[in-house]
């Protein structure tokens, strides 16, 4: 079978991107797989200025996963549109910036500084960093905001596909996602990062400088995969899934609730070629269990 | 001491052999070697096949040494990491990639003090072995636990050592006074490579600036992706910047890099 | 030290509880270890009438966790009054019992029931079940019906404490944490699950008849400790924290935040003495860190 | 065969010896023995210590058999708990509490047809050894994989016992012939005792319910606590309730229990 899916315009070679922040600019992984061969590259969230990010300790290990507070430390737009971008391979791997700002007409700058890279495949726009002190969650939690903050990024992208990352930190996604829908978000993915904490009891401190942190890996799949599922059941544009995917198995369980792709985060970090291996994995098992095309498997959970 | 053959990759070495030094809580791992050379204070992340989901994160080792049979780390076990790798059994495959990092440069025809503590001793077997002129290597070892633990007598007889055990507090004050002495001593004769637990570094590195020494020195700092990726290992430095310990160091300027007030990181570490 | 602790009119000889739902009735544990030792029993939510509960399949693991939507099965409390409270220790040990019903009437009349029972030391109101249609979530994040429900069960629960159970599935929990405070809540209790979900893709179907389920163990401890130090600033009533504990080094995580007492549930599943050797292995590393009362630890965190 | 010394209790024996039968996936268990008693068709809960946080559940295991020198399990692999399982190393220990459940009531002088699916063998090989007169027990076994991995031959001699190989489609529906034929032929002359994967125990249920047999299930719902407290594992039944698998199970009449529409435990079981 072919891989390949469709989400709106963007077109990928296979379901499988990389998720922001856990695979740097991209660059990092040449030792270890070949680029071409991914559907997407996500690089870290990039913002208008260099931003520094947080103070130290930024990252503590959870059971089954991690928390991160590393506060969106980037070499900033212009940066990575000379140095990094150049080097990508993005004629045959879309490359996916991810945008991080403070103020929705910052959001909507960035949108202007990009929508007319040709190296860029699609904006997707960060509401949902729970890491930071502005920008992240006020958006991401609050349906007006975040609607804003769309239109303004529509309005710029020119052509560029404009994903949408929601987080996870709500009573209910699919508010948010019905909002972002109607905004003109052109593809959502979900889940950022859980708002979580880890303390020392010999040091009586948080084990993170920032005190808080988000909270990613496998212990988190049940709960990406519900809202995974909840937004595919509301919307009515294609869907990223993410949150804690480590295998061929998990990719499968994201499409069968109704994702039309996934993103691959902590999972890179047990193995630095893991988001490469996953292609040929998925494509073994999707051989296995017989599935014929990505449109008749994908959402079709019998509830 | 230059290699050629450093581009990193990842592997799913088999273990060799598993042994013991002075207590179960020092283990040497033998592993099959990679095809790739390294320079001494690079370092390998490990994560063995049957960790599954968790824990989460691999293990960043020094590389201890690396001959045609195999690639050996010594690792203490200080945490859950390490005593589940400490339980491993020959035959069983981890997942490995490197050499990362940096590692030690320095001329082997200049003097080399070399300041380890506990098991900041690792990296600097392969590199005293390796090194074309051990004569010229003075080695100060500070330690906390039995000198049986460490591989302390492999160093080249040649290497002018000395250890020195930490128990008491006022062992520790001596110790430091030891340090003082030497770093001046030396300074201006030659570099000065240090490595072993950050409160070691940071009166190193104070030392260091005060004499105004050529001194080196590898952090310990904790790491997720060991690629440069997570921006989860970075150190502040000077210039005010954070910088990722996996890939600019491990091994830093001693008077580049900006110890954080927050001493989280420190506290809880046991090993000297 | 005395590891007693008192939680208003809430006296325990130590903090250790057992969550809901994962300790039955307390009578299945008599065989493993004495339940006059434990701080307070908590068992199954009741409600006024036997609940047959969902569905099978009702249970999934999950990494580090695990699903449920047993759906409050339950005897009903007049059933648990007569067979169960009079075989358990209560004059040692304080039982508390959580409350189901679908409305805030129903509350109230199960807290009249038991307002005026001695065997019952305290109520715990489940405002935050995820796995039944009706009276879970609606009243567990909406701070307007919350109210309404703690406010009838408190003028029914005669000199009872009443222990409000939230609900993590919220965008803030300090609202809610405080809507329950001024609306007379005697103590605080979270987290209960978090919203999840597992499918299998072999069978293309939830791996639970009711689709979704509770998120719990060790993999939301992280959220958890979150949102018991959020809760911890902002209320004065004290809180019993509780979420993926398996370990006295997790007990004083809780406390360190600022909980006054923790329940231990997932971890039951593990081995069925858990909550009583944790008695012991809480006394050793309290001795261990030389804490020299509870008083001066709890809340010391520095940030 | 009645024990008086059934109280259960939660131990961390040590693991005596592993083999495997026939193949890696078939896996003795040798544990050192408790000091209770138990009846076949109870079972056990088992944590090994290393699994941590993950897996968060112990798994269930009917006892296979206990002699004065150990306590022994026959597992198959199936998951990734069994698969860990059968990677443990004698010495290291176990989380275990038991004997659960009801177990099988049973009649020594009455005729017993034992009807096995798969690992449902396994309760059966302490049951029959222990059995005062083994020659009225009629033994019917089916299988998937090789006779030589299930302890098919260590059955008492004078068991009367048949085994029937199911490989393909035409062979499942031959040996639901057989069980239908013997469960018609036995109906009235003794009890009947069944333990297998869910498919098999539903035919064995119709077939019994429509000849009137006194036929008894051993179910293997999946379980978290093994104590009746979770409410995890239950079982519909005939009066309408849910009723816990655990404790008030794992053996059922078998026109008591009610096999919900909804299939999902079964799907995915591999074991017959
Ligand atoms: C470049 C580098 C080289 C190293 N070389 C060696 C070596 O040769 N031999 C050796 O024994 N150790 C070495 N370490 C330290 C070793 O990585 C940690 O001791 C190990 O990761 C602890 O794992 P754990 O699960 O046992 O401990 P945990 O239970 O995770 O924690 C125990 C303690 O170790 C610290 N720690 C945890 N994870 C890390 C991490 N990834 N990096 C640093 N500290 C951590 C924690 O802050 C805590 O204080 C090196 C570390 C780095 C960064
Ligand atoms: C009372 C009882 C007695 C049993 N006796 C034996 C025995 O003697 N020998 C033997 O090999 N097996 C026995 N089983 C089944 C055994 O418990 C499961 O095969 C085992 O738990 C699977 O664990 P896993 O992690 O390898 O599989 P998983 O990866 O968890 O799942 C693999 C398959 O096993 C099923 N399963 C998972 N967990 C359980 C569970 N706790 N209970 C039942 N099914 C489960 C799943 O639905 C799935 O189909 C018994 C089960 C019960 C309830
Ligand atoms: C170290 C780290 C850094 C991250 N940085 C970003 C970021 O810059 N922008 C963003 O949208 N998400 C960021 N995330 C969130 C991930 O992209 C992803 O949403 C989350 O980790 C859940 O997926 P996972 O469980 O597969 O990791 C980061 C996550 C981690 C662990
Ligand atoms: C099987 C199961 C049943 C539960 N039943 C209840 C219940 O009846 N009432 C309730 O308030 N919470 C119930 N809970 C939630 C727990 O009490 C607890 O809040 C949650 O599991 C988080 O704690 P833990 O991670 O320690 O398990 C249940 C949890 C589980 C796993
Ligand atoms: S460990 Fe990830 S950037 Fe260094
Ligand atoms: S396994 Fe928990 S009630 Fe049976």
């Amino acid at each position: 079978m072919d891989l390949g899916v469709t989400l709106g315009a963007l077109r990928l070679k296979n379901p499988i991107m990389t998720a922001s922040g856990t695979f740097g600019y991209g660059l990092e992984f040449t030792s270890y797989g070949r680029l071409e061969e991914l559907g997407a590259i996500v690089v870290k969230g990039l913002s208008l200025q260099p931003r520094k990010g947080n103070p130290m300790p930024r990252i503590a290990e959870t059971p089954c996963g991690m928390l991160n507070a590393i506060g969106l430390q980037n070499i900033g737009v212009e940066k990575f549109l000379q140095e990094k971008l150049p080097r990508l391979p993005w004629k045959e791997t879309p490359v996916v910036v991810n945008l991080y700002a403070q103020k929705a007409e910052e959001f909507a700058d960035l949108a202007a500084v990009l929508g007319s890279e040709p190296g860029v495949g699609a904006l997707e726009v960060n509401i949902s960093c729970p890491n930071v002190r502005q920008g992240g969650l006020q958006f991401g939690q609050n349906p007006d905001a975040a609607v804003r903050v769309v239109e303004m990024v529509k309005k710029n992208a020119g052509q560029k596909p404009v994903i949408v990352k929601l987080s996870p930190n709500v009573a209910d996604i699919k508010v948010i996602a019905g909002a972002v829908e109607s905004a003109g978000a052109d593809i959502i993915s979900l889940i950022n990062t859980i708002g979580g904490m880890a303390v020392d009891i010999r040091t009586r401190k948080p084990c993170l400088a920032n005190a808080f942190g988000g909270l990613s890996g496998p212990a988190i799949k049940p709960v990406a995969l519900k809202m995974v599922y909840e937004v595919c059941s509301t919307v009515k544009i294609p869907v990223i899934g993410l949150g804690g995917i480590t295998s061929a198995r998990d990719i499968l369980e994201f499409i069968l609730v109704g994702a039309s792709a996934v993103q691959i985060g902590t999972a890179t970090f047990t193995r630095p070629d893991k988001v490469f291996t996953l292609v040929n994995e998925l494509r073994e098992l999707v051989t296995q269990l017989e599935i014929e095309d990505w449109a008749r498997f994908r959402g079709s959970l019998e509830t | 001491m230059l290699e050629t053959n450093i581009k990193p990759s990842c592997l799913k070495p088999e273990i060799q052999a598993i042994t013991y030094a002075g207590s179960g809580d020092f283990v040497h791992l033998y592993m099959q070697p990679p095809a790739w050379g390294y320079r001494p204070g690079q370092f390998v992340m490990v994560r063995p096949g049957e960790w599954g989901n968790d824990p989460v994160w691999p293990r960043p080792f020094s590389i201890c040494e690396k001959t045609s049979d195999s690639l050996r780390l010594f690792i203490q076990v200080v945490g859950r990491g390490t005593s589940l790798i400490s339980r491993l059994q020959p035959g069983s495959t981890l997942d490995m990639w490197g050499p990362l990092g940096n590692g030690f440069s320095f001329d082997p025809d200049v003097p080399l003090l070399i300041l380890a503590g506990g098991m900041g001793i690792a990296p600097f077997i392969g590199l005293c072995k390796r090194h074309p002129h051990p004569g010229r290597i003075n080695f100060l070892f500070g330690h906390r636990m039995g000198i049986e633990c460490y591989p302390f007598a492999e160093l080249p007889q040649k290497v002018n050592k000395t250890h020195l055990n930490q128990q008491t507090a006022g062992d520790i004050v001596s110790f430091q006074k030891v340090l003082e002495k030497r770093i001046r001593d030396f300074s201006g004769r030659g570099r000065i490579l240090a490595c072993g637990p950050s409160p070691f570094l940071k009166v190193v590195r104070k030392y260091s600036i005060e004499s105004g020494a050529d001194t080196w020195i590898s952090l310990e700092n904790r790491m997720a992706c060991g690629v440069g990726a997570c921006l989860g290992c970075v150190t502040g430095t000077t210039t005010g910047e954070y910088l990722q310990t996996c890939t600019h160091g491990p091994v830093f300027r001693a008077d580049e890099v900006v110890f954080e007030e927050d001493d989280r990181l420190l506290s809880a570490k046991p090993h000297l």
